[in-house]
């Protein structure tokens, strides 16, 4: 890989993870130890390289010019002749020292981890697995919270359920409306609905239907036994009533 | 017992059989080795050195596979024990009972507005955590439930008491029934059947 | 090497050990032999019954483990289905982990000087090489990171301890990275073998 070949660089810039990973590359291209190395020497050698890529592609990623920024300013503070200011960056190129070790250890433990046998990788634990678990199920599992909420949920429920309880039907029976049908025949002058003869609290439903077939066939019997007429106009029409003309004048 | 380093051929269907999923078959470790080997005596050498150990060599259907020695699987067997939690419909019949007791079948069956399974009743009286206690004498003489002394020890009871009142439950209120006329039981739930206490 | 027919202890070891996938505690194994055994003995007979064979006893995070042996790893991978590698940022990432733990997120990414992707760290947490440990008491409660007992596991390391100090790792100067961009470890030869003998 020629480093003349811009293109090649940033390529290489692309591959490196950050700035300090690319610092650490270069630091060990110097070939001494971490604390000899030229920090200036590292800088320039940086920014070169920023300089390059930039060259080729402006839109460098954020963190490697915010670096080099700071590496401009930590060259321009180790150049000064001694003063203030020139301590302050012989500290700060100590912890960049200090910084890129760290990351060298960083990486020679992983290093070292990856050349560990890995599990699943270089080394297969046992593939048919056998077990010999048994499961036993027979004890209980209870707590008190849960006995009391149950307590309150039975309650809660029953509470709420009343109102769907069924309630005890008592229909209207033939004998109720032979009764019936027998008292309010004299008010009747003239032909009437058989459905007038019906109960007043049976309204709608099953009761409803209920007393109209018992009212029905208590009409059908008295009308046999001849005290009163029937007559309905047309199919499904309403069924009429009136007491009979007389004794016997029949049906 | 003595044998020559396990070569190469050895060591590898060993290792194959051990990590692979499933039974291999012969040919996949036919496919392993140098083509000159001779599989099944390689088999059979490996089926050697396990021979009498705690692991040995079967041959299920057309693969190998490695398996625990039959005779140590009761040594192995391990008991776990997974406690089952009683069903909704259980525990709020226990806790009726637990309640209300003495109570008839019929009343736990009003009180919980539901009627009651005869699995359910039958769970926790396996579990003996209630009991008859007599007959109510009544039409029917239905026979009365109770709580027993186990079911103190379940829920970690040392007497009935240790319940909390049932006023001490009832934060809310309970939903008020409808005022229409079909009520049936128009009040639910006798004052003063608490607890049970038996001093 | 000359032992005795193997005692009825040692085939129950070897059983429960090989029966497993995971790694079985010692005090698994010390609760299936009468109280007077020396276990560490059997364990000890049970390795050299195995050393130099296709299977090895090997020791890992507390417990111990068969696995085939790492020179096989190339023919074994034809056989058995082999997840991916874990890239170098991942490797990077999980090494600043174990030896920082339990460290923040931004922590991490200062110590690489990079950020991290989300998929290196789900990679690491879905490989359940790491977990969570709790939340610092600093500004924002960041989460804390260490590894998990698979950790050890995957990387046959008996403890955290077995790792090397930093001393250790900076003597030999680095292998020259490779020149990014796709930096394929080239398969580096395990330096020492795995076995982590603990005497």
């Amino acid at each position: 890989m020629s480093q003349s070949d811009p293109d090649q660089l940033f390529l290489q810039l692309d591959g490196y993870e950050g700035p300090l990973d690319l610092l650490l590359d270069l630091a060990r291209a110097q070939k001494v130890d971490l604390e000899k190395i030229s920090i200036l020497g590292l800088v320039e050698q940086y920014l070169a390289v920023i300089e390059g890529a930039r060259k080729i592609r402006l839109e460098l990623a954020a963190d490697w010019l915010v670096m080099a920024a700071w590496l401009t300013w930590l060259k321009s503070r180790l150049l000064l002749p001694h003063s203030a200011e020139a301590e302050d960056a012989e500290q700060a190129a100590g912890t960049l020292a200090s910084r890129l070790a760290d990351l060298q250890a960083i990486r020679a433990a992983a290093l070292w981890l990856n050349g560990r046998p890995q599990l699943g990788q270089d080394v297969f634990a046992r593939g048919l697995a056998e077990d010999f678990t048994e499961i036993d199920r027979s004890r209980l599992r209870t707590d008190l919270p849960g006995l009391l909420s149950a307590y309150l949920a039975a309650l809660r429920r029953a509470g709420g359920k009343r109102q769907y309880a069924p309630k005890k039907m008592t229909y209207f029976s033939v004998q109720d409306a032979l009764k019936r049908l027998a008292n309010l025949l004299g008010s009747l002058p003239d032909w009437a609905s058989l459905t007038a003869f019906l109960p007043d609290d049976v309204q709608s439903g099953l009761p409803r239907r209920a007393a109209m077939s018992s009212t029905l066939i208590a009409g059908l019997e008295m009308a046999r036994s001849g005290m009163i007429a029937l007559r309905q106009d047309q199919n499904f029409g309403p069924i009429l009533v009136r007491r009979a003309e007389s004794q016997t004048d029949g049906s | 017992m003595d044998h020559e380093p396990a070569p190469h051929s050895l060591r590898l269907i060993e290792a194959a059989i051990f990590a692979s999923r499933e039974p291999v078959l012969r040919r996949t470790l036919a496919g392993l080795l140098p083509d000159d080997t001779d599989l099944d005596a390689a088999i059979a050498a490996l089926r050697a050195l396990y021979a009498g150990r705690g692991v040995e060599l079967v041959e299920v259907g057309h693969g190998l596979q490695f398996r625990t020695a039959p005779d140590l699987a009761a040594s192995l067997r391990k008991l776990v024990e997974v406690p089952r939690r009683l069903a909704r419909a259980a525990m709020e019949t226990l806790a009726i009972i637990a309640y209300h007791q003495p109570v008839t079948r019929s009343e736990i069956e009003d009180i919980r507005g539901a009627s009651l399974s005869q699995q359910t009743f039958d769970q926790l009286l396996e579990a003996s955590l209630i009991t008859s206690r007599g007959r109510r004498e009544s039409p029917g003489r239905p026979t009365l439930w109770g709580t027993t002394p186990s079911f103190l020890t379940q829920f970690n009871l040392t007497d009935l008491r240790d319940l909390p009142k049932r006023e001490e439950l009832l934060v809310d209120p309970l939903p008020v029934a409808p005022p229409a006329p079909e009520l049936v039981r128009p009040d639910p739930v006798p004052e003063q059947t608490d607890i049970s206490v038996s001093e």
